[in-house]
């Protein structure tokens, strides 16, 4: 099952893109997951992804911890705390 | 009324305001944020998150206009690079007494910066940096639940 | 940066804001009182204290600028006879952070209806008759002390 | 000792008129005895004052309680309580 990653801020910056298409395998179950998965594929993921407190995430534009599932997700972004305002 | 815009132009106040003074609205109260020219930032750039970032803000002015009977409620933040003493974001809310509009406002702008994805990077003569979230920010999102 | 001004004239709200957006100046908060056109009330009447009325809308803001160090702080107030829609009050306040110029903003709406010699008088199609004060403006005046 | 008077809102149209000079006794030493010896004088003054509890006073400008001292003063206004902003 293909999802649209979506990256903003410095988590795009040190990835180098701000999105990418991947497929991970089904045993990925959750964003947590997801995010193990993609440091393992890269030195540039797992330099973003290096500290987890730094991280928030959004399933198909909500907001949701790093422990929610991923069934059926459609476009996932992962991204520093906000500060606009 | 909610009114949301996310843009790359500068925000014009006089039109903003005049459109939430609506009939019944004896209260307008509105707030707005800018590029602060006294901490040595040259440009203060906004990213956002499209699609979402919308969504986002028009879910904080639904609850406000829930909770405080609004008459009308318009929520504006710019994007993309802006300069010392620019607006980044207005939000105007109007009800028919002044302490519903006053809350209102308050509100919209406490949740958005925890609620709505934005991220900010300055430019200074040091080089850039990705501002930093404020925990006091994220305290004064919760105290309204 | 104090501005009071009480006036026969219509109040612009562009150039108010505008005005209280000086250097240091993050956060803008406003607040617009408006003659409510749904009430039956054709025409609002504003008479005041020359002189008392200017004094006294000055102590307001001083006292908001030395308590939430405000960069800047303008109290404008109509005067005469004005139609529904039409703006009586504009309070505007600046302050590094978005906290003091809301609270501040606030303090002064509040104020101001117990500190300042006005009094309003409202024509209905039932005849003229003199506002009677809320109990609940006394209230939140005394709030702030 | 001249004191200028003052009346705003309904108490200026009981009355008949904003403002009037007076020069009450020595014995009249508060805004409260002030009021009294105006009410004995005429009618309209006597309706305006009937009730207290709607009256509130400024000396010199400053808004004071009915039992303030009247020494000194130079204007002395009575008005119902504001309503303004």
């Amino acid at each position: 099952m293909a999802i649209e990653m979506l990256y903003f801020a410095w988590v795009r910056e040190v990835i180098g893109t701000g999105h990418e298409r991947v497929d991970p395998p089904a045993e990925v179950e959750t964003v947590g997951a997801l995010i193990d998965w993609l440091a393992a594929s890269s030195d540039t993921h797992a330099a973003a992804f290096e500290n987890r407190e730094r991280l928030r995430a959004a399933v198909d534009q909500a907001f949701v911890p790093l422990d929610a599932a991923i069934a059926g997700a459609r476009e996932i972004a992962i991204f520093p705390p906000v500060t606009g305002g | 009324m909610i009114r949301i815009l996310v843009t790359p132009d500068p925000i014009d106040v006089a039109t903003e305001v005049a459109r939430v003074e609506v009939e019944g609205a004896g209260g307008i109260a509105s707030f707005i944020g800018r590029v602060r020219a006294d901490d040595g930032v040259s440009t203060l750039e906004l990213e956002h998150y499209p699609g979402m970032t919308e969504a986002a803000l028009e879910a904080v002015a639904r609850t406000a206009a829930a909770r405080w009977s609004l008459a009308a409620v318009t929520i504006v933040h710019r994007v993309g690079p802006m300069g010392p003493g620019e607006r980044i974001v207005l939000v105007a809310t109007a009800a028919a007494h002044r302490q519903a509009a006053l809350d209102a406002c308050a509100y919209c702008i406490d949740r958005l910066k925890t609620d709505a994805p934005f991220w900010k990077r300055e430019v200074t003569p040091e080089g850039t940096r990705w501002v930093e979230v404020r925990a006091a920010d994220a305290q004064r999102a919760t105290d309204w639940a």
